[in-house]
């Protein structure tokens, strides 16, 4: 880690794996749709509908997933001081936030067939992720909000950090109070409890989505990287003038 | 002319640069549209009927909120001084500052609510109405909070006060925006009376909020 | 051109800060304030501004505008500087010309030394680089009457100097400054008012 | 200990004399539920359905608009500043500048609330758990919101992105609080874990809230 | 006791204010920070106050309190006041007091001639009496090390005079004072340290 907190190195690497993270992400996104839309049973119960799952699911998973990433950079930010780990926080947040509002425009597209209900207020499950989008948008405006890029940077830390206790709440919230939403099936003590033809290509559609993150994560610290080179040319030139 | 123009021009700029603005204020419509239902319990026929009235209510709060510092910084840092020292009437300067703040929050707020109806299941068929009744209604609602936000400027920590003095003007804005956004077809149906009352209470702002919030500030600053 | 104040009394919450003030200033003139702590020097500021009311007493300008009031043919420099921190430095001039008529932005950073400075934030500004932005104004848009409430405060001797220049070049042109300060202001004022003893 | 007792003392009385403080946030407290009924219809069965409800979301607004400034005078006028440049650790600070802010406001606004319940006819036996729970509940309001309070002070119009930054974390206090608020006898009777929940979330509140608002003061005044 | 600082590097906003800035200020001494708008003078006072970080470069005490920062044994006045309107004189006075130690109220408000003032709510004070109050900590609370922001600003004369006297009363008792400033101090400096031109 201590090597990759070089933003120089990081480059060289980055753009090394790239083209792989990319063809990875693609390939797996094929051979999971493909399960997910060929292969895969409709549900005895739900019927073709049951296939929204594929995006749903995984889509909920990186929702948090992204959500614990920002907040551990944020901590080795703060711990370790790495220069590169705010950038990479700072541009989690955006995918994070794609990721969940992809969770829950799915989850209630499905809801309306399954529940007879787009969206059900004060279900805890769905209001708990509706206030991850919001800990998202409040992470990015922070960002926006802040000139001083090192200032920023500090304050959102805070925020990532103090955000992340939403997270087992979101997680448990179908275990601790009432919800329509059904319980984990797959990430649970005792194993999943999934037909074997539906897990392996919500499986894969889940690799498939944790590559995507990756190359997209990637190309933006890139970005950021860039931006911040920019920012700093820009401010020499003001001082000189 | 020009002057009024730039003073907004200023006023919407220092908005989008100050992290304030339309993006906040819409992050604060959303949680209080999130704290509603789970306060009132999830019954979805309860909560489908009482939908306008929780857009309007937090439409209101919001604009509240976001105004009552309109002329707060201004007055912090001596450019409210400077303003009065010029052969503008200061009238007009007020007006300016709350049609900024119009444009720059309470408009984008009110085209945004009905499109968030969704969550609090809306009747599909109120959307347009309610877009139609908040456009109008969120002017009175930006120029009210504004002579609220005037009348507590030189006081440190006015943003309750300001709730206290401006809510009471807003139960009219309420209650007939809440009559304007009936679905068509709705009886009785009123929804078109009330949009003109809305109108006519939009209207009345629009001349009093600037005389009101002009001899406020003048009084603050003598 | 003349600024007269006959028998002005100041009472601020409730307290009276002086009485029976008069004098007189005109064209080309520098008058300086002086007086302790708390004589009033800054009130009495205001007062010409418009922007405190008088407890009694008239204050009137023989041969301005006759149609306009004295605090809108007058520039009132205070510790407040009326600058906005999310903008640049360009960007704060140029709303105070559009707002007060017409002028140049570029003569008025150049007469304070601002122009490297132009896109700069102004809430990153130092002190005393904060203090030329709000003296610029003064240049941006032509008025007659200068109201200066300690205008050297934290300038550095470069920007006294340019400080100093730009008032001579003020009074040649027939304009009235009346500055409060404690420190002498570069220039030997024309007349002096000393308020009294502080309450 | 003297020291934290000083500046607890200070800010009650700052809070006292500058109008804001216990009267103003009580109005808006009044207001927020003279405009619930308003908007939601005057079904006064219904009304007692959900007036535990507005009570409650009537409460988190108001402390969370209350507390939105608590460090905000201190940060303008370098109060703050000098207050790092003493021994006492600053997260003592936070949290004395805190419990100052829910001793001036929180704790009476929960103490009334429940009194003011009539007006939106709450049911009688509900009261004593209500009062309770939102005493309770109330210290995790205040500490949560002095949070969003120390990350937003340096921003100008930070007012309204502390809404966004803490009302995802008022919404287990309003979920629990509200099961806690629940006349005996009803079943299931989920009040007593649900009061034992929000006390928890009072103690993590305690321990959280100066670990997060001194690091964000810190870095604004670095 | 003696102050050093090494080779100390500021950094603002990402722009490079100051490089290599060194000095060595001990007991009883009294340095003047010098230089143009903008050259860092107040940004060294925040940084030696804990208040800005280095961007590298070191400042040690020698000789001070070992388990005390630099910080924890200044004081430091700068142009926000830290003064609370609402409260008055004495009050602010005596919370300051309870906060950083202990210390004697009424000898802090004889020494900056407020005592007449002490019940006057501090938000009705001129300029002048406010820095009065702010100068006042000095007095109320030893502190072995000051940091002096353009200290005499807003001051009348016999103001000005009694800051030279406490300045000498403490320096006399071993005390460090490092103040930056555009215009004389009352009292020749036993250093300067002159800051490099403005970026
Ligand atoms: C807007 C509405 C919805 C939201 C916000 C939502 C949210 C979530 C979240 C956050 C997860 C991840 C849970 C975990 O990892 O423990 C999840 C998983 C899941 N959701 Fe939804 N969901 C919604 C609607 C639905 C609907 C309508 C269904 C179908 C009946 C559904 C079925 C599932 C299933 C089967 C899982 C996988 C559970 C597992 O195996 O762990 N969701 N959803
Ligand atoms: N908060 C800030 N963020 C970024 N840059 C800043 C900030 N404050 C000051 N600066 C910049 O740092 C430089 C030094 O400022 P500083 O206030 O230390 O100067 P100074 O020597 O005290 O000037 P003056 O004599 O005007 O008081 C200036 O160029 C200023 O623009
Ligand atoms: N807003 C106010 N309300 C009531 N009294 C005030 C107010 N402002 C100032 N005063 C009082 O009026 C008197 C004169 O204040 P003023 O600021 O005019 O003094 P000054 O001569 O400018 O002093 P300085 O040299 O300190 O700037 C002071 O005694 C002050 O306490
Ligand atoms: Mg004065
Ligand atoms: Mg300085």
């Amino acid at each position: 880690m201590q090597y990759l907190a070089n933003p120089t190195r990081f480059l060289k690497l980055a753009n090394a794996v790239l083209p792989f993270v990319w063809a990875i992400a693609v390939a797996l996104l094929i051979l999971g749709l493909y399960g997910a839309l060929a292969t895969a049973p409709a549900d005895y119960q739900q019927g073709e509908t049951v296939r929204i799952m594929y995006v749903h699911v995984p889509a909920a998973w990186m929702a948090l997933f992204v959500y614990v990433v920002m907040a551990l950079a944020s901590a080795v930010a703060i711990i370790f001081r790495h220069p590169l780990a705010d950038a990479a926080a700072k541009t989690a947040a955006p995918i994070g936030a794609v990721f969940c509002f992809l969770s829950l425009a799915t989850g209630s597209l499905w809801g309306q067939p399954m529940w007879g209900t787009w969206w059900q207020w004060g279900d805890a499950r769905l209001t708990s992720m509706f206030v991850l989008l919001l800990l998202y948008i409040g992470y990015i405006a922070i960002w926006a909000a802040i000139d001083e890029p090192h200032r920023a940077a500090m304050i959102a830390r805070v925020v990532a950090l103090v955000g992340v206790i939403n997270i087992p709440i979101i997680k448990f919230s179908v275990d601790w109070w009432n919800t329509l939403h059904q319980p984990a099936s797959v990430f649970r003590m005792d194993g999943p409890s999934i037909a074997p033809s539906m897990l392996w290509p919500l499986l894969v559609m889940g690799l498939a989505y944790s590559f995507l993150f990756l190359a997209l994560h990637l190309t933006s610290i890139r970005a950021e990287i860039a931006a911040r080179k920019i920012r700093q040319i820009q401010i020499a030139e003001i001082g000189e003038r | 002319m020009t002057l009024i123009l730039a003073l907004i021009r200023r006023d919407l700029s220092l908005s989008i640069r100050q992290g304030g603005g339309v993006g906040t204020a819409l992050g604060f419509f959303l949680t209080v549209m999130v704290l509603l239902p789970i306060g009132l319990g999830p019954d979805q026929a309860l909560l489908g009927k009482i939908a306008p009235g929780a857009l309007w209510i937090s439409l209101l709060l919001s604009v509240l909120l976001s105004a009552d510092r309109i002329y707060q910084q201004d007055y912090d840092d001596g450019s409210l001084d400077i303003m009065t020292m010029s052969p503008v009437p200061f009238e007009l300067v007020a007006l300016a500052k709350a049609v900024a703040h119009w444009l720059s929050t309470s408009l984008p707020l009110a085209i945004a609510a009905p499109v968030l109806g969704f969550l609090v299941n809306l009747d599909p068929r109120a959307i347009w109405p309610l877009a139609l009744a908040m456009m109008v209604g969120s002017i009175a609602l930006s120029l009210l909070a504004s002579i609220g936000a005037a009348v507590t400027v030189g006081l440190r920590r006015g943003g309750l006060l300001v709730s206290l003095l401006v809510l009471p003007l807003y139960v009219p804005v309420l209650i007939f925006g809440l009559s304007a956004s009936q679905a068509p077809g709705s009886s009785p149906d009123i929804a078109t009376p009330s949009l003109l009352i809305l109108l006519a209470l939009a209207l009345v702002s629009v001349v009093l909020s600037p005389l009101a919030s002009a001899a406020a500030l003048r009084s603050y600053l003598k | 051109m003349e600024l007269t104040a006959d028998n002005l009394n100041c009472e601020r919450g409730g307290r009276t800060v002086f009485t029976g003030v008069r004098f007189s200033v005109s064209n080309g003139q520098l008058m300086q304030l002086t007086g302790p702590n708390g004589s009033g020097k800054s009130s009495l500021l205001r007062m010409i501004a418009g922007l405190n009311e008088a407890a009694s007493g008239t204050l009137t300008l023989h041969g301005g505008h006759e149609d306009l009031a004295i605090e809108q043919q007058a520039h009132y420099i205070a510790h407040q500087e009326a600058v906005k921190t999310a903008l640049s430095v360009a960007e704060n001039l140029s709303f105070w010309r559009d707002f007060m008529g017409s002028g140049d932005v570029d003569k008025a950073m150049a007469a304070f030394d601002l122009t490297r400075l132009s896109s700069y934030p102004a809430g990153l500004l130092s002190a005393g680089q904060k203090r030329r932005l709000a003296l610029a104004r003064l240049v941006l848009v032509p008025r007659v009457l200068w109201l200066l409430d300690e205008p050297t405060v934290g300038l550095d001797a470069a920007s006294l100097a340019r400080l100093v220049r730009v008032m001579a070049g003020h009074l040649e042109k027939g304009g009235i400054i009346i500055a409060a300060t404690h420190v002498p202001l570069g220039r030997e004022p024309d007349t002096r008012l000393e308020l009294g003893q502080a309450a």
